[in-house]
Order: structure tokens, then sequence, then C-alpha cells
């Protein structure tokens, strides 16, 4: 049985988190293939998994028999086939990265599998309760990964990370409370039956609402509520970075994607005109305050964590648009996004292992003494832009497809607008590194600390950003080819 | 149902975890030292813990210890999902001390307003 | 068919003439100086048998298709022969007299080029073709004039714009004579261009070439400076050609054309009489002489069109010969103005005295020179009709007339301060031998045309349709009254002329229009669409300057009061640009923005 | 007109960015790069030419490449339309490749090797733009292009250059988000973006005129950016700061013409001749490209500099385009895609030459050519050619294709279009000409300020201006080292005289000036044997159904 697996796919690696460290009493730096071997296995189950969404349509299966809606479901559609896919590519493809770039020790990958498994659940899981326990754990693990770099500045941001995000898990507890106190039931299928019976304009219902979005809202970093993130990401140890910006917030997101989509459901959006187009409104703002805070950086790392807040931003407007061309778009935005966003930082950590650079003015004529990944940098930050026929085009074109046909013209406008100023970045970072004067590139002060740890760049490393350059490029077509298959449409039950 | 939302608001442990709920994001906010920060996050989480329990809760009810001739009971299902809610937090508190040593062995400092300026330097 | 000289047609039509001199344009540059002259002089003296032969089988040749239009390379009809007769032979009589006033091989290349495209442009049979070398035209006359540096550049440059505006007009004209009427209105019907606009912008595009009043101020700024040999050839070919197109665009004429010549016949000797330089002089002449043919193509009489095509006939001769007289005198004493000159020049120079008498007495039509004749026949056509009639008397006549007599004047004014007034100093010898030849082969004919009309007469269009007798005591008397009125004319007003001196022309007016017209334009446009430049530049440099200076950028969108507190915060928080927020913040955040979110949602 | 499917257009966009490799690998080897380039174009150009005589008689060349997004394929389209363009461009690309190597080494250029690829690059682009058989599809290449030409642009990497290229970025990815704008629009009004000739069904029916509207603002004004329509122009005559060749190739052709090729596009297969009347956008056009070209060639004649000049010039030129386009009749139209080979042809010869004189002499002033006819006696008779055939001279080809603009314009009953045609061509004449005679019939000592560059009416006639005093080798423009090896000028700061043999500059760069020359000559005499006129007449064929 399929389904059985969607338990068997959280288990794995939860049960894999723990071999490192009862082997770290004989020996360490054994925990990456105890990773490679669970997340291989996992990529396994996943595929099969997929094979049986793709024969049977949605999948579901009730923990321990306990039968919905007393137990907990485990279930998956059309929303999350992409994210589970991606998260198992992504977890994989991070410990290619890993294996030199490190952190090497036993317990960084158990964490890394435990957040894996975090990941995963939330993916999967059917259930709003088991969805905030999921969304804990990977931020419980999230943080340990983030505080694994080696200076305070990764501690402190990786504590200013845990108290934003426990505030804004609790706060999505809280909504979820007031939306037990209305309907009495945690599933979420079962859920938005209720709502609809308690009726979308009821005031617990709205409150939910309200805490629910807030809440995730933290999670995912959109604008103004993405404090954390850039401290986040530009102090963890670059593979860390890679994982948790391209699946972590990603996560977060598709979270909040599932319950406006299936538990509030697009009708709710309907019968509140004011709330779905606040929602909109948010994303579309946390696009340009994205893009503008963005220009304004000087470190690449943070640089590209608020280019997340404005992808995020994105990925919001097309929930809230909700309907199913949008929707797809912020489905394929949240997949290209994690592609690029892992790899722009797995580039990034291999300039700064080879040359020390870090900062932008540093990244001048990059391009010359590291022309591949130079190169696939720069692919993918264009794909960032949105420069077709990359993926990122394709998200942009059928969230703004559905923006029009929603009638959002105004939402239309930001996002092409938005078009130029990621441009005004991107163009920037690249412009620096093929135009800047070669040479400055500070190649001496990478010898002198050792080229951050004296980790030596691997061909896997280089290799690894190429493909992913490549890909995000192939995804373009591919992407629009699966929308049929995804079936949004029955996801969000129009 | 809006009758629930009405006997919501006469409930006086709303009132009370409205009232935590305050206490711990000030504490949050304002507290300077990174420690009471964290001891305001645990005031917040508890004060969620207590809302989604007491939400449970029904007038003369007993606890859902199933006996002949006993009822009507209240919903245990909040009390699981708190008792897993209060692990995470536990852990959670654990993680933000154990990060905050580390923080005061690079900086010496748990001030955070002074934190910031140490850090504004490297 | 063959043609009377036995050689059949198809040998002498095979290509056009104009090609074939073309041609020898191209190749006298790189030949010795003498070979190159003597094969421009053959090659343009050939046109004169090869018309009279085609003569007498009229027809067209060389119809091939050009962007999907018919057009007739070839077209031989009594118009296009007599224009191509006198064309030919007298390029032949210009690159022979250059040959002997030193012009270099270039010089020459350029005017036997300018002689080929004028042959060509009176040759053709349709429009399209027309407009080809019309426009050809003027760009080989420009560089003519260019060639000879100096004052002659810019002047040759306000020439070729002129050029090229007329030369764009008369194409619309045709153009829309070609839209209007479709492809009928494109080949020579005889029907001219389509009344109405068309003939409107024909008769603007042609009234540039042929100096319409308004539109003329070109001949007397450029001919004068340029060699003097090259003004021989300027003077004769494009302002005669344009008098052609004005045939074929109003095959049945147009008073207003017709009052439009008569007019340019007293403008220009009113202002030759002005003229104190003596081929600027002659210029405003062309202009005066091409009214009389303009007046002949726009009277719609047989006899006065024949008239206009004898006396471009003519006039080409003797105009052509005042230039070289002209040019002879200039090459001598190396002065253009009459003035200056000093005067007393006759029995120096007696060859060049002879010459520029007979020339003189052609032009203003003295009785037994060739003026004499054609000049009469377009006055008479003039005279005694009902149509040229305001107040009972015929205007265009009296205008004529009024004109004949200052052409007199300011002959015996050239002749009196060239030749006679004062006496010479220092030595000067007559034109050399072939500059003599030139000049008194030119003289001859002249005077031989004038004494025998016949010999053209034969040769002009319409032949049957119309009858005039040369010498009727009426006409030679009308001759002689004038010659006596313009003698007299120039003894009671040459202290008046003196006195005016040179008056300015309306280029005086429209240079200057034009050249601060655009240039105010230009720096309009400049500005109006600097704003929206202006707004893409600054955004390009804001954005660039965000980018390098961040927190310049930040300080720069607060309110002047935050900006105190926003350096304080630079330097007591991470990051360069103090935008980084700590815990508490964040949380600070965080509350309001659930607060926002509640209130939103619960309204 | 029957398809046929065949890999011939995908080959024409894929060969040259296969060059592009050939061409990094190569960058040690000069000779071997550049042989990689000039392989390329002549195979890009074989491809593309052996496509003509099927489009002539009514095949399209189809490669199919599956969809970029639901409902809008990802095909390569070979129709006429698309072929008049690639056929230029292609054919261009092989004298200009010749002429890079002649005018790079001449000047020594740093990055040669970053030129050639990304040289390759936008022609792979600009192939695209030609076959793409959707809007996306040409939105697609469209904006590749424009990240293709943006290092030739910022080629020197000096300030000047980094800025133009910054401005370059900023107008034409405006311009491009502004079409991606229209085509999300036309996408949602008919479910569709593939080009049909005579316009997509139902684009102007479906929905209100005003939604039609904005959709054509949309498409036509972001391409217009391209097409350098004011008050949209000012990247161009700043993109001068590239290399010669490019502004000759990109900036005369491939780029700028995209923009009206997109126009053309969106004229005639997305809304189509009567749909474009119909919601009466065509007319407001036309008007704004008269008043650019009016305006745009008042302000040549004041530019002091040749490629500034030039690049008026094109933006002049190009918006003879744009009118025939915009005025909608069959004969307008005939006019204006002619004009897109012949203008392409003129100014090709006209950047060359300056670019040769820069080479030479390292003279980019108008006002420090005096003479120098004398100097480069082929190239500047190759100028004065291209010139007239800029003003519209018989025989050259820019008269054809004015011819045609003329008949159009009175067809659509606007005489007022007409005259400012010939306005304008009397423009040209005054904007170049003093170009030709300064450089033939005046001498450094004996040239008058041009007045309408900046001196008085008429001129200081014989005044020497006083940047002929200070250093007498003017000739060299200024450049420090004063390199002597050409000789510009003689014992007294005369330009040498080179002679008529071609000693005046490399033969890289004097036969693409003179091959090029040749065919804007051929272009004017024979249009009917020189294929381009054929295409043309095919395309409005198609499209409106009217022989012409």
């Amino acid at each position: 049985m399929t389904d059985a697996l969607l338990g068997v796919v959280i288990a794995v690696p939860v049960l894999a988190s723990v071999v490192p460290l009862i082997a770290s009493f004989w020996r360490d730096k054994i925990g990456w293939y105890v990773a490679l071997i669970a997340l291989s296995v996992n990529a396994f189950i996943v595929a099969s998994i997929v094979r049986g969404f793709l024969n049977e349509g949605r999948l579901s299966h009730e923990v321990g028999g306990v039968s919905v809606p007393y137990g907990i479901e485990l279930a998956l559609d059309g929303l999350s086939v992409p994210i589970l896919v991606l998260v198992a590519l992504v977890s994989l493809g991070t410990l290619v990265y890993t294996r030199n770039a490190g952190p090497r020790s036993n317990s960084f990958y158990s964490g890394y599998l435990l957040l894996t498994a975090g990941l995963i659940g939330v993916t999967v899981t059917g259930d709003v309760f088991n969805l905030y326990v999921f969304i804990e754990i990977t931020g419980l693990t999230a943080y340990a990964l983030i505080a694994s770099g080696d200076d305070g500045r990764s501690a402190y941001a990786a504590l200013k990370y845990l108290i934003a995000g426990t505030v804004g898990a609790s706060l999505y507890l809280i909504g979820i409370a007031y939306a037990f106190v209305a309907t009495g039931t945690l599933n979420m299928a079962d859920l938005s039956a209720r709502l609809a019976e308690v009726g979308h304009s009821d005031t617990l219902v709205l409150t939910s609402f309200a805490f629910v979005v807030a809440g995730l809202g933290v999670k995912v970093a959109l604008f103004p509520l993405h404090t954390w993130q850039p401290d986040a990401y530009s102090s963890a140890p670059y593979g860390v970075a890679a994982y948790v910006s391209a699946l972590v917030s990603t996560v977060s997101a598709y979270a909040l994607g599932r319950l406006v989509l299936t538990v509030y459901t697009p009708e709710f959006l309907v019968s509140n005109p004011v709330v779905s187009s606040a929602l909109v409104y948010f994303g579309a703002l946390s696009i340009v305050a994205g893009s503008v805070l963005a220009v304004l950086q000087t470190d690449v790392r943070r640089l590209l964590a608020y280019s997340s807040v404005s992808q995020f931003g994105l990925v919001v407007v097309a929930f809230g648009i909700a309907n199913p061309t949008s929707v797809f778009g912020g489905v394929v935005t949240l997949f290209g996004h994690a592609v690029v966003k892992g790899s722009l930082f797995f580039a990034a950590g291999i300039f700064a292992y080879r040359l020390g650079v870090t900062r932008l003015d540093e990244y001048e004529g990059l391009a010359r003494k590291m022309p591949y990944t130079g190169a696939a940098f720069a692919v993918l930050a264009l794909t960032l832009v949105g420069v077709p026929p990359a993926v990122g085009f394709v998200g942009k074109w059928y969230v703004a497809l559905g923006a029009v046909r929603a009638g959002e013209t105004s939402v239309a406008v930001v996002i092409f607008a938005s078009t130029l100023l990621t441009l005004m970045y991107v163009a920037r970072l690249v412009d620096r590194m093929y135009y800047g004067a070669a040479g400055t590139g500070t190649s001496e002060t990478a010898v002198a600390d050792g080229g951050t740890g004296g980790v030596c760049v691997t061909y896997g490393m280089v290799a690894l950003v190429v493909l992913a350059a490549i890909a995000v490029v192939v995804l373009g077509p591919v992407a629009s080819a699966v929308q049929e298959t995804l079936a949004l449409g029955e996801v969000l039950g129009t | 149902m809006t009758g629930i939302a009405e006997s919501l608001l006469t409930q006086y442990y709303h009132v009370v975890f409205v009232l935590l709920l305050g206490i711990g994001v000030y504490t949050m906010i304002d507290a300077k030292n990174l420690v009471k920060k964290i001891i305001g996050l645990n005031v917040f989480q508890v004060s969620v813990f207590l809302f989604l329990v007491s939400s449970g809760y029904l007038e003369g009810a007993e606890p859902a210890i199933v006996k002949d001739g006993g009822g009507p009971y209240v919903n245990p299902l909040p009390h699981v999902l708190i008792l897993t809610a209060i692990v995470v937090g536990v852990s959670l508190t654990a993680l933000a001390l154990a990060l905050v040593v580390r923080v005061y062995q690079e900086y010496g400092t748990l001030d955070e307003e002074h934190l910031q300026e140490v850090m504004s330097d490297d | 068919m063959t043609a009377t000289a036995g050689v059949p047609i198809d040998l002498l039509t095979a290509v056009p003439p104009a090609f074939i001199i073309l041609a020898v344009a191209l190749v006298i540059p790189f030949v010795p100086r003498r070979a190159g002259h003597t094969l421009g002089f053959v090659a343009s003296l050939a046109v004169v048998p090869w018309a009279l032969a085609l003569r007498s089988s009229p027809g067209t040749y060389l119809e091939t298709a050009f962007m999907g239009f018919d057009v007739v390379l070839l077209n031989i009809d009594s118009f296009s022969v007599v224009m191509a007769v006198i064309f030919g032979g007298f390029g032949a009589a210009a690159v022979a007299y250059s040959y002997y006033v030193e012009a270099s091989r270039l010089q020459t290349a350029f005017a036997v080029s300018y002689v080929g495209t004028s042959i060509g442009a009176v040759l053709v049979g349709d429009w399209l073709t027309l407009v080809f070398f019309w426009e050809l035209m003027a760009v080989t006359s420009t560089l003519l004039v260019w060639h000879y540096g100096g004052k002659a550049v810019r002047a040759g440059y306000r020439y070729a714009l002129l050029h090229g505006a007329g030369g764009s007009l008369l194409m619309s004209a045709v153009v829309l004579n070609y839209v209007q009427r479709g492809a009928e209105g494109f080949v020579f019907t005889g029907e001219g261009m389509a009344s109405g606009l068309p003939a409107v912008l024909a008769a603007l595009g042609i009234g540039v070439n042929v100096g319409f009043i308004g539109l003329h101020a070109w001949i007397p700024d450029t001919y004068p400076r340029p060699h003097i040999g090259a003004s021989v050839f300027l003077c004769a070919f494009t302002t005669k050609a344009g008098v052609y197109g004005l045939y074929r665009a109003f095959p049945d004429g147009n008073i207003a054309v017709a009052y439009m010549g008569a007019a340019m016949t007293v403008y220009g000797v009113v202002y030759a009489l002005l003229q104190t330089d003596m081929r600027r002089l002659l210029s405003y002449h062309i202009q005066a002489q091409v009214g009389y043919m303009v007046a002949g193509i726009g009277m719609t009489s047989a006899l006065a069109t024949a008239g206009s095509f004898a006396h471009i006939f003519n006039h080409i001769l003797y105009k052509g010969l005042l230039f070289m007289t002209a040019g002879v005198i200039v090459y001598r004493t190396g002065e253009n103005s009459l003035k200056k000159l000093g005067g007393g020049l006759w029995r120096r120079t007696p060859v060049v005295f002879v010459a520029f008498t007979v020339a003189a007495l052609s032009i203003s039509g003295f009785p037994g020179f060739n003026g004499f004749v054609s000049k009469g026949m377009i006055t008479s056509a003039a005279h005694k009709t009902d149509i040229y009639v305001v107040g009972g008397e015929d205007v265009l006549w009296w205008l004529m007339m009024v004109g004949a007599v200052g052409t007199f004047m300011s002959f015996v004014k050239f002749g009196y301060y060239a030749f006679f007034y004062g006496s010479y100093d220092g030595t000067l010898r007559d034109g050399n031998l072939g500059q003599k030849i030139a000049v008194s082969s030119l003289a001859l004919a002249c005077f031989v045309l004038g004494v025998v009309p016949a010999l053209l007469l034969n040769l002009l269009p319409f032949a049957g349709d119309w009858s005039y007798t040369t010498f009727t005591v009426g006409h030679i008397l009308e001759g002689l009254v004038l010659a006596v009125l313009g003698v007299v004319g120039f003894y009671v007003a040459r202290g008046a002329i003196n006195r005016i001196g040179v008056a300015p022309d309306v280029d005086a007016l429209y240079n200057p229009a034009v050249f601060y017209g655009t240039r105010v334009t230009a720096r309009a446009t400049t500005g109006g669409y600097a704003f929206v430049d202006s707004a893409a530049v600054r955004l390009a440099h804001v954005s660039a300057w965000t980018v390098n200076e961040p927190r310049d950028a930040v300080k720069g969108a607060l309110p002047s009061g935050a900006r105190g507190w926003y350096d304080k915060r630079v330097t007591s928080t991470p990051g360069e640009t103090g935008l980084r927020v700590g815990i508490g913040e964040t949380i600070l955040v965080i509350s309001l923005v659930l607060s926002a979110v509640l209130f939103v949602v619960l309204l | 007109m029957t398809e046929v499917e065949s890999l011939r257009p995908l080959a024409a966009v894929v060969v040259s960015a296969v060059a592009i490799f050939g061409i990094l690998a190569a960058h040690r080897r000069p000779n071997i790069r550049e042989a990689v380039t000039l392989v390329a174009a002549g195979a890009k150009f074989a491809i593309v030419a052996s496509m003509l005589p099927g489009v002539l008689d009514g095949t399209v060349y189809v490669t199919r490449l599956g969809e970029v997004v639901a409902g809008v394929p990802f095909v390569l389209r070979a129709d006429a339309l698309g072929l008049l363009f690639a056929l230029l461009a292609s054919f261009l690309w092989i004298p200009t490749s010749l002429y890079s190597i002649g005018y790079m080494r001449g000047l020594d250029e740093g990055n040669q090797t970053r030129y050639f690829a990304a040289f390759a690059g936008s022609l792979s682009a600009t192939m695209g733009i030609a076959f793409a058989s959707n809007l996306v599809v040409l939105f697609v290449f469209y904006e590749l292009l424009t990240v293709a030409t943006y290092p030739l642009v910022a080629h020197d990497e000096d300030e000047e250059a980094r800025a133009a290229g910054r401005k370059y970025l900023t107008y034409t990815f405006g311009g491009g988000v502004a079409v991606l704008a229209g085509t999300v629009l036309v996408f949602w009004v008919t479910g569709t973006v593939s080009f049909a000739a005579g316009g997509i069904e139902g684009l102007t029916t479906e929905t209100s005129t005003n939604v039609a509207r904005l959709a054509f603002l949309l498409l036509a004004g972001g391409f217009s950016v391209k097409a350098a329509v004011m008050p949209l122009h000012s990247w161009l005559p700043d993109a001068m700061v590239a290399p010669t060749p490019v502004s000759g190739l990109l900036h005369a052709v491939a780029v700028v013409k995209s923009g009206a090729f997109g126009v053309a596009r969106v004229v005639l297969d997305v809304f189509g001749p009567e749909a474009v009347a119909e919601i009466g956008t065509g007319l407001p056009l036309a008007v704004l490209a008269v008043f650019t070209f009016i305006a745009a060639s008042i302000i040549a004649l004041r530019k002091d500099n040749l490629k500034r000049r030039l690049a008026y010039s094109t933006i002049a030129q190009l918006s003879y385009i744009v009118m025939g386009l915009a005025l909608l009749t069959p004969t307008a139209l005939v006019g204006g895609l002619l004009h897109i080979p012949a203008h392409a042809f003129m100014k090709l010869t006209l950047f060359f030459c300056a670019g040769a004189i820069h080479v030479e002499t390292h003279t980019d002033d108008i006002s420090k050519m005096a003479g120098i006819g004398k100097r480069m006696p082929l190239t500047m008779s190759a100028f004065g050619v291209a010139s007239l055939g800029m003003a519209g001279i018989p025989l050259l080809a820019g008269f054809v294709s004015k011819w045609y603009l003329l008949v159009g314009s009175f067809d659509a009953g606007h005489a007022v279009f007409a005259f400012a045609l010939l306005l304008s061509g009397v423009l040209n004449i005054a904007y170049f000409w003093p170009i030709v005679y300064q450089a033939f019939f005046e001498t450094r000592e004996e040239s008058d300020e041009k007045p309408l560059v900046d001196a008085e009416l008429g001129g200081h006639w014989g005044k020497v201006p006083d940047h002929y005093t200070p250093r007498v080798p003017v000739a060299d423009g200024g450049d420090a080292d004063g390199e002597d090896e050409h000789s510009d000028h003689g014992a007294d700061g005369y330009w040498a005289d080179a002679g008529w043999r071609g000693g005046e500059t490399s033969p890289f760069v004097l036969v693409p000036i003179l091959g090029v020359c040749a065919c804007a000559v051929a272009l004017g005499i024979a249009p009917a044997t020189v294929y381009f006129l054929r295409v043309v007449r095919l395309i409005v064929e198609n499209v409106t159904g009217v022989v012409v």
C-alpha cells in the first residue's frame, strides 16, 4: 500500500537521525554516510509515493489506524507532491555539498536528518496540530543547525530566529485553537467542512485565520516579519544556509498555502474580500520591500536573504489570489526559488571557500577567476529576475496570469515592476562579477583566513551548482507540462 | 456559533490568557537581558497552552477517565495536544538557554543593546 | 524601320546616351587631361547627330519595369529631340571651353556627368525615371559646384538643400499623380499632372529648378561662385531641364504659370540691373530669360510652346556665350566685379568684346540675332490675345516688354562698365586660342540662327500648328524700339542704379529663417524629451547610488528629524545601514503586525 | 501556405550559440577564434538562405520544442516576415565579423574573446526573435538579446560605458516588462499568443476596445523602446560608446530592428491591420513616428560626434519603418518593411566608415574631418554614397522604400505624412552632406564651422577654428602616445594622401565597407532581383491579401 509509505517517509529520517548520535560513541564523521543512505532510501520511497499519486491521485493514511477525524491523517495531493519531491532532492543535493563544506560532525547530521523529517512531516500531514508539531521540530532543528556556525553571531542569530519563530508558531497554535473552539476538530479536511458550516464570516473563524496568517507569516519571513531571516542566513555555514533558505521557509509557505487554500478554502476568501485582498497586498508589499531592501545590501548572503523575502511575497500573492492558475504559479515559484536560492548559496559558499569573498564589492571580476561557478551564479541570478525560459519566468507568468484573470491588475503591475527591482540587485551582482576590475577580488585574504576554514572546493560542489543552473533553465518548460497532473483545481475544490 | 464567542468572553480564564500573553510579549520586547526574554517567551507559550486546555473545559464536567455512570467529561483532546506542545516548549527553552550561553561566551554580555553595539564593531 | 542615316534604329536606341556619357564621366578622372576632355567633347557632341537621326522616328524605346512600374528609358519626340540637340551640342562646347580654362580632370568629370544626367532627364519617357535623373542632376551639379572649394562649398550646400526640396516636391507630385491616376498617370501621355494638389506640387518642385520668384535665390547664390568653367555648364542645364519638365507637367499650359513667367522676366532684370558681380548679373538674367520660357509654357498656344523651346535653344547658346566671355575676363583679370574691373577692355580683348556684343544683342532680342527670333515668338503669342488681358491691356505682353527693356539696360551697363568706361591699366591679353575658338563659334551660332531662323524653327515641336514669320516690320520695329529704350533708360537710370546698390534678395530672409528655425526646434525637442530621459537616467543613477551608498540612501529617505537618531542607530547596531533589528524589536514588529491583521480581519 | 517540420530554424538559432563555446575555447588563439566566428556566420547565413526559396513558394519551416507554459508552444517558425529579418541579420553578420577583426585588432581592444562570444550570442537571440512563433518566445529572445548585448555596450568597462550599459538595461528591460504585460493581456483575452497572419482571432472582438488598446499600447510601446521611438530613444546615442561594429550591426540593425520587427509582428500578426485600424491605434503611432524622425533629424544636425549623429539618424530612419507599419495600407507596409533591409545596408556602411576613420585617425568629431577624403578616399566615397541613399536619392536602397512609403501615405489619405517624409529627406541631406563636402572639398585650414553644429549662420569662412591650431597632427585626435605607424598627416598637418588603391586602411575594414555599400546600391538598382522586395511583397500579401 503506497499511502502507508507516507508514514514511513517521515519515520526513516527520524530513526536514522538517532544513528549518528549513538555511533558517535565508536567513531565520528559517520553521520554523512548515514544521512546519505537514509535520504537515498527516502528518495526511493518518495519516488514510489509519487508514482502512487500519479496512478491514484490523492493519497492518505491514518496514523496507527485511528480513524479520521480523531486520529492523525497523513495526506498527499497536488499541492504537496512538488514540495515532497523538492525536499527529497534538495536534502540529497545538500549532502553532496556538505561532504566537504561541512559541518562534518555526527550531531550535525542527526539534526540534518531530523530537520528533513520535520520538513517532510509538514508537507504530508493532514492535521493542523500535527502540522504545528512538525513546524516546531523543523524550527527547533533549524535553530540548532544555524547555531552550528562557528562564531557568536550565528548563536545570536539563532536565538533571534528561535524567539521569533517560536512566537510565530505559538500564534499559529492560537489560531488553530480558535478554529478548534469553533469546530472541535483538527483534521484539515474535516475542519474545512466544519468551518464552512460555522460560517466563514464568524468572528472565531476570522480570528483564527488572522492568527494563523500572522504566525506562519513569521515563519515564511514576510515583510515586515522577516527580520530574523537575513541574520540567520548570513551567519550560518553555507551548506546550512542553503538548506534552510531552500526548504524551511518554503515548507512554511506551503503550510500557509495549505491552510488558506484547503482549510479555509477559496470560498472563505471570496466571502471575505477585505481579508483576501489584505492577504494579497501583504504579499505584494513583501515583494516590493524585499527587493528594495535587497538592493541596499552589501553582503551577498543578506542580499540573497532579502530576495527570498520578495520571492515569498510573490508566493503569498499567488495563494491569496487563489485561483488554480495563480496557485500553480505559486507552487512553481516555491519550487524554483528553492532550487535557485539553495544553489546560489552553494555558489556563494564556493566563492567564499575558494577566494574568501563574501561582500559584493569583493565580487569584482569574480567570473574570470571562477568561470564555471560564475556563469552558473549568473544564470541562477537571472532566473531570479524571471528571464525566460527559466523556471522563475514560468512562475511569474502564471501568477501574473492568475492575477489578471482575478482582475487584480494592480497586483499584476506590482509583479511586473518587481522584475525591474529584482533586476536592480541582480544586474549589480552580475555586473560586478563580469565587469569589475579583476584582481580586487581578495584572494590574499582568502589565503590569510585559509579560505574560511580551509574547505577545499571539490568538483562535486561546482558540478552541483552548474547542474542546478542547467536544471532551473530546463525546469521552466517542464514545470508547465505538469500543470494538469497536479490537478490543483480539485485541491482547491473548484 | 457566535454563542461560543460570547461565552468565551465571559469566561475569566480567557482574560487570564490574554493577560499572560501580554506579559510575555512585553517582557520579550522590553527586557534587555536575553534570559529574561526567554522567560517572557515561556510565559507567552504557557498562556497559549492555558488557552488551549481551557478551551476543552466544560462547566461541571469531570476529567475524561471513563467509568460507568460518569460524565459529562471534558474534551480530552486538548490535554493530549498540550502535553506535546509542552515537550516542544521545554526543548525550545533548553536550546535557547544553550544559545544564550554561547552568546555570553562570545561577547561577555547578555544585555541586548550592549550586545548590538559590540556586534556593530565587527 | 531605319533612321535617315541608314543606321538601324534598334542600334541607335540600344542604350540611352546618358549612360554612355556617364560612363565617359567615370573614365575622365583616370585618363590624361587632354584625352579626357576630348572624350567628353566627343561623347557630348555625338548626341546631336544621334538625336537628329532619330527625329524622324519618334516613339518610346527601352521600356522596362522597375519596382513593378513600367518605365521608359528613351522617349523620342520633337520636344526631347530639341533638348537633346542643344544639351549635347552646348555640352561639347562647354567641355572644350573648360579645357582651355584649365579645369581639372575631376571637375570636368563632374561636369560631364552633369551633362549626362541632364540629357538623361530630357530623354526619358516617364515620371519615375525623370525624377531619377532630376535628383542625380542635382547631385552632380552640386559636386561640380563643391569642387571649386572655398565659398562655393557652402553655396553648393544651400543649392543642394533647395534642390533636394525641389526634387522631393516633384517626387511627391509624381507619387500623388500615380496614386490618383494609376499606372497611366505614370508614363508621359501628354496629359501632364492631374490638376489639384499634384499640379501644385509639381509646379513648386519644378519651380525651384526654373527659379520661380521666391524659389530662385539659389541661382545668383550659386552660379557666380564656382570655377568659371563650371559656371558655363551650370547656366545651361538645370534651369532648361526645368522648363522641359514644366512642359511635361503642363502640356496644356496654365495661366498662373504664364503670369509667373512674365513676372520673373521683370523681377530678374530689376535685380540684374543692380548687380556689379558679372556672373551674378548674368545669373539674374537666367531667371529673367527663363521667365520668357515659363510664360511660353504657361500660355496655351502651340506658338508659345514652340517659342519656349526655341528660346531654350537660343538662350543656352547666348547665355553660355556670356558666361564664357565673362569667364575669360575673370580668367584674365582675376576680377569678378564690374566696378573694380577698370573697364576699357575692348581694345585689349577684341575677340571677347565682339563675342560679348553678339551675345548681348541676342539676349536683348535685337533683330538679326537669335534671341530676337524666339523671344519674338513668345511675345507675339502673348500679344493681341484676349486671354491674358487685365483691364483692357494684355498684361503678359507688357510685363515681357518691360523685361526686355530691362535686359537691354543691364547689358548696356555690363558692356559699358566692362569694355568702355575708364581704361584698363596694366597689360592684358585676349583670351587664348581655345577660348577664342569656343566663344567665336558660339557667337557665330547665335548670329546664324538669328539670320536664318528656319534652321531652328524646323526643329521645333507642333510644326504645322503654328506659323511665325520672324522678320516682319512690326517685330523689327519692336526690337529696335526696345533697344533704344534700353540705351536711353540706362543713361537715365544709371545714377539711380548706382545709388540703390546691391539689394538683398529673398534668401537673406529664408536662410536665417531655416537656420535659426532648425536650431530652435532642435533645442525645443531636446528639452521636450529630456524629462523622460532624465527620469530614466535619474532612476538609473539613484539605483546605482542606492546600491553603492545604501546608508545615505536610507538617510535621504528619512524625514530630516529622524536623521540624527538614524546616525546614532547606525553606529550602535550591526550592519552598515542600521536596518537590522534586535530580538525585542522583532517581537514588537510581530505583535504590531498581528494586531494590524486582527484589526483588518475583524472589521 | 504549407508548414514543413524542419530543424533549420532551430539550427539557425543554435549555430552561433554553439560557436560561443568554440570562441571561448579558442581564446588563446585569436586566429582560430575569429575563424570560428566566420564559419558560424557563414553557416548561419547558409542555413537561413536555404529556406528562402521554400518560403518564397509559401512554405513555412517549423521546429517544435514542446511548451514554454501551457497553451504557449515553444515553436520556431520561419515565415516570410521572420525570414526577412533573419536573412538580413545573418547576412550582415558576415561582413561585420570581418570588419570586427580589422577593427578590434586595429585598436587592439581588450576582451576580444568576450566580444566575439557576446556577438555570436546576440546573433542567436536575433535569429530567435526572427523565428519566434508567438509573443512569449519572441519575448524570451528579446530579453536574451538585451542580456547578450549588454557586455558589448559596456565593453570598454570605463564609467561611461557602464553608465551607458545601465541606461541600456533600464530602458530595454522596462520595455521588455511592458511587452510581457501586453503578452499576458493578449493571452488572457484570446487564450493564445501565437502569431497569425492578419491577426489573432477575436483579439478585438472578445474584449472591450480599451483592453485591446491597452494591450496594443503595452506591446507597441514596449517594442518601441528598442525601436528608439521618441521619447524612449535616448539609450541609443549613449550606447554608441560601444565598439563601432556593435553600433553598426546591433544598434543599427539587429537590436533596434528587433524592436521594429516586434512592432511589425504586433501590427501584422497579433492584431492585424484591420484590427489596428478598428481600435484606432495606428494613427497615433504614426504621428509619434513622424514626430520622431523629424525631431531626430533636426537634432542630428547639431551633433558633432559622428557616431552620435549616425545614432540620431538611425532613430529617424527606424521611425520610417514604424510609420510605414502604422499607416496600415499595403504599400505603406511594403515601404516600412522594405526599409528594414534598406536602412540596414546604408547605415551599416556609414558606421563602418565612422569606425574606419576612428581606427585609422582616431578622429570622432565631424569638425575635425576637414579634407579627410584625401586620407581615406574610398571610405569617404562609400560614406557619400550611403548618405545619398539615406536622403532617398534614386538608384540607392533608400529611394525604393521611401517611394513605397510615399505611395502608402498618399494611399492612406494622409498627404501630410508624405510631406513629412520628404522634409526628413531634405534634412538627411542637410546633416549628411556637410560631412561629405567637408571631407572632400575642404581642407583643414580652409574649412568653415558647420553652422548647424554651433557656428554662426553661414559659418566663419576661412577662420581656422581653435581646435585646429594647437596640435599639428590633429589627425591623432589626441591619443597621448601619438602612435604614428599610420601617418595620418603629411609634413605640415595635412592629411596624408592615401591614394585610391585602398592603402588607407586594412582590407579587413575596407572590404566590408565597400561590399555592404555595393549591396546598398544593388538594392536600389534592382530591388526586385535582390530578394528582399519579393519577401516583403509576400509578407504583405499574406497579411492583407493585396498584391503590391
